[in-house]
């Protein structure tokens, strides 16, 4: 065979082998593991927080390979946000920066969300100060 | 790159000799079997040729209790429905063990929905049906008992003999459904006590788009493909007459070539486990050891702390494939039903890859392939969180516990607020 | 000896082309489509052309409407039993044309021992279907109208566009077996206001093994397959890659051609009918005219005195095929119901011829078929106790009434001491 | 093609293709013709009978090739046969003689033992005396 099938699109298939963010983060100020009851993956977000900016974030994840591809995708996309902007952050972004998943792959693209908003909310919850600092007057809601 | 292809379970390729045994009878010999002129008269005779020789591979008395349908799932489901329907008014009760494929599975759950009853029959933790539990579950109401020879996700060989004697002495016909072993392992009819048995030649170097359904002469079937009167009135539609010829001459090459391939296989099978056993930890082999129990071809793997599809899909980048019963890999969510019914951990099943193999394979093609496992379970070890919560000690193993830690079940109900399922 | 394919309705051959195509799909590219590995992947790639060129041939919006199956045959199964399942709970009645194939007419016995109903509607003498009938059939209860484009054995086309019409007003699902017609004539599943369409590519010069079902998005549907999830949850089974493959392009092929096809099969059709109406007395062309109300394919002969299954072999032993809608030459030993349903005199039908042709058919061809055939009738006329009486003036004609003598029927139920069957 | 393919085995092919005794007798002494419900063919078998004996049997018949066949084949058969004789002829006889029938055209073989039984009845309609004088005692029923 001299050509090459391929799952998932060139985009996700790069983010999969080559994932972005791979790792933990030693002196994280937020940290969110979540799991899909849907299918049984697990992924963790581990966030570096400075002037209520995502300075840094890494990822690690048990589970298929638009699953890695999208928390690779959602850690690059966070990087720089304010938590405020990175509240608002949905899977749809990862969705759209992955060139788009198969309809029952759609979910793993939720879980990168949910590790997200959980790591950040570990973060609000051990740094409520630096919420109202930097929050744009919007509640801080999971 | 290699490339090594260990999903003998899913297809196989057509065999030369196959292809040019079926040829003509695309542009040539192109008749439909119904036909009474000449075009129709030749493939009729090619029909019972190739019958014969299906016949044979499952020592069937006559080529006159063999069927072509169009693949395995619609066998099973003539086989399951086919009986049900005929035999309504003795019995809406059925028996199957609950490692059946789908196709038979699914077949009963339809049946279901229209008033039938069915009892699943449990098997242990190495797959095999359990007997007691299968003679208890007859009753006088049952027109039907279905029993695989071999599963197709752990290669478990179920004691046919024993099974067929039961249904015997219950006086209820057996299907047997030998998908997962026709043309790898000898299968004997008369020996398995089978009313009916299934096949498909596409899983032993044969085409797809044939399947095959034997029917004892005893047994009672109705037809669920309503048409014509081919098939003898048990299946309607025009036969796909290539296939079907290739699929005889498959059979027949199979039943000589059985030892050989069952030594070959039988032989990397060995090697195989061998070398990932040595190479990769926290590996378990899911169904029997290698031996009688279990079919050469077939292995059945869980690595723990990491999910099946990224193996998969990282096997496949390095040109080696493999299938998964892990419930990321399918297209319904759902781990395979077979991992659930032996009771296996749902952190293993998430880990499932299933090898099988197929006389192309050679002993470097298992050497690489043990290699390269190895560095793919390291590679996503590297990014899994439950490899790295091991190792700190907050979760324990399933395959070697060290006591330390919560199961990963636990921490995964945890994180995703809901019980895992199995 | 000269060879005459006149049987293009039973089968045709697999075009070079075509079968070029479908080659590596045996012994190369042999994944399974359901594999998640480059075996898989690139065969499932194929699959998706395929089913984009299916929908090309009936003007289907998208290649998701398309779902493949092992034959037309069970597209019918599958239309008529999975719509009927899919809408239980809104009604049980269908409405079917009186001149369906068996696939549908047997399917829809098959429901009717459960418990469906079903109205079956007339056709006139050339075997149109009454619309006004049509109309009146549909009740509330209907969850689907079945009414063929082409009949396959007196080559009628059916109002597609009013048929369409009356379903879309009374809003029930319009199923189209375009088995007869597809590669022949243009189909426009929009023009024809249908949900459903089936049809084979082993008509029009693909392989056997594969039916393509057309459904449209709003039409519900369950599966009648059960197993995996493969056609999207809709036909379990491992697809016939090769025969999907090679029908696809068949499917195209068609497209580019048709025009030609309809030409030159017409142009034969007429020279044929012309021909045998000039060489041999007492012969009838039934179903329509030749014109825009016959498929230009097919002629369905009967010729009085003589009965099909001798004129089928002496036709085969002159190299030439033809097919019967004879009694004696059906396995039921039952005349084509689509014979009985536009009234045809028992005699005529008994005596029943059909030819259908193709691309290969020359005017070569049909000279020789009208000579062949005039010499055929001839020596069965001398053998014919009918004739005999015939010419003595003991019984009439039913095509050319000599107002001498009694019926062919009265004779044969008195001779038989039983009324003859229709 | 090389070879030739047959619905039939070769002897019914024979017959169907070069049919014996096809035709009537201008003179018989006995006719029958009969049909057969089941699928619509007609067949009429005439004798010549001569001192209790068939002498000359023909047939003509509308139907399959196995129809043409059986009553080509009986028609041999009985030649010579004496009315006894003759009537105790069964299908099985034809069937035989021909190599077997599918299944599904046994009745052409029934219908020519039919047509054979109707042509006597007719010729002991005619000559009640020719049957008294040469049966073997047995009665004489259809
Ligand atoms: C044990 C068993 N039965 C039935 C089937 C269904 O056969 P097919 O895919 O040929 O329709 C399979 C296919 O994998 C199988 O493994
Ligand atoms: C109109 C029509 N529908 C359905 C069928 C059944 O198709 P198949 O023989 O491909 O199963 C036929 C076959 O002759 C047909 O002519």
């Amino acid at each position: 065979m001299s050509e090459t099938y391929t799952l998932y699109n060139p985009t996700v298939m790069e983010h999969f082998m080559n994932p972005r963010n791979m790792g933990d983060l030693k002196d994280a100020d937020g940290v969110g593991e979540v799991g899909a009851a849907a299918c049984g993956d697990i992924m963790k977000i581990s966030l570096k927080i400075k002037d209520g900016k995502i300075e840094d974030a890494r990822f690690k994840t048990f589970g298929c390979g638009s699953a890695i591809a999208s928390s690779s995708m959602a850690t690059e996309l966070i990087k720089g946000r304010t938590i405020a902007e990175a509240m608002d952050f949905t899977n749809q972004e990862v969705v759209d920066a992955l060139g788009g998943l198969p309809p029952v792959k759609i979910h793993c693209s939720v879980l990168a969300e949910e590790a997200l908003k959980a790591a950040l909310e570990d973060y609000v919850k051990r740094h409520p100060e630096a919420v109202e600092a930097h929050s744009k007057g919007e509640p801080v809601a999971a | 790159m290699r490339h090594v292809f260990l999903d003998h379970q899913s297809s196989t390729p057509v065999r030369p000799e196959v292809f040019d045994a079926m040829k003509p009878f695309f542009t040539e010999a192109f008749g439909n079997p119904s036909s009474l002129h000449q075009y129709g008269l030749r493939v009729r005779d090619a029909l019972k040729q190739a019958r014969q020789q299906m016949a044979a591979l499952i020592k069937a008395d006559s080529e006159e209790e063999i069927f072509f349908t169009s693949d395995g799932t619609e066998s099973a489901n003539l086989a399951i429905k086919g009986v049900a329907y005929a035999n309504e008014r003795k019995g809406k009760h059925l028996v199957v063990s609950a490692t059946e494929h789908p196709s038979v599975m699914n077949s009963v759950e339809f049946l279901e929905k229209q008033g039938w009853t069915c009892t699943r029959v449990g098997v242990d933790r190495e797959g095999i049906i359990n007997l007691e539990e299968l003679a208890a579950a007859i009753t006088p109401q049952t027109v039907l008992v279905a029993v695989h020879h071999v599963n197709h996700d752990i290669g478990s060989i179920q004691p046919m003999r024993e099974v067929g004697k039961i249904c015997a002495e219950q006086g209820v016909p057996l299907y047997v459904d030998c998908e997962a072993s026709a043309g790898w392992l000898p299968i004997d009819v008369k020996e398995f006590g089978a009313a009916l048995v299934s096949f498909s030649p596409h899983r032993f170097y044969g085409p797809k788009g044939v399947g095959v359904l034997y029917r004892n002469k005893r047994a009672r079937i109705v037809s669920m493909m309503h048409g014509g009167v081919q098939e003898g009135g048990r299946r309607a539609g025009t036969e796909n007459v290539p296939a079907i010829v290739g699929g005889g001459l498959a059979a027949e090459i199979s039943v000589t070539e059985l030892p050989q391939r069952m030594a070959h296989t039988a032989q990397l099978q060995a090697r195989l486990w061998a070398g990932l056993k040595a190479k990769v930890s926290y590996i378990k082999l899911n169904g029997p050891e290698p031996g009688p129990k279990r079919i050469s071809t077939n292995l059945n793997l869980s690595t723990e702390f990491i999910e099946g599809e990224g193996q998969l899909l990282l096997c496949d980048l390095n040109g080696i494939a493999v299938a998964s019963g892990s419930s990321c890999v399918s297209k319904s969510l759902k781990v395979s039903h077979v991992l659930s019914a032996i009771g296996l951990d749902h952190a293993l099943a998430q880990g499932n890859i299933i090898m099988t193999l197929g006389m192309m394979n050679t002993e470097e093609d298992v050497d690489y392939t043990v290699e390269t496992f190895a560095k793919i379970a390291t590679k996503l070890r590297g990014m899994s969180p439950m490899w790295d919560e091991f190792e700190r000690g907050l979760i324990d193993s399933v395959i070697a516990p060290t006591g330390r830690g919560k199961s990963f079940s636990q921490h995964a109900a945890e994180v995703s607020g809901k019980p895992a399922h199995a």
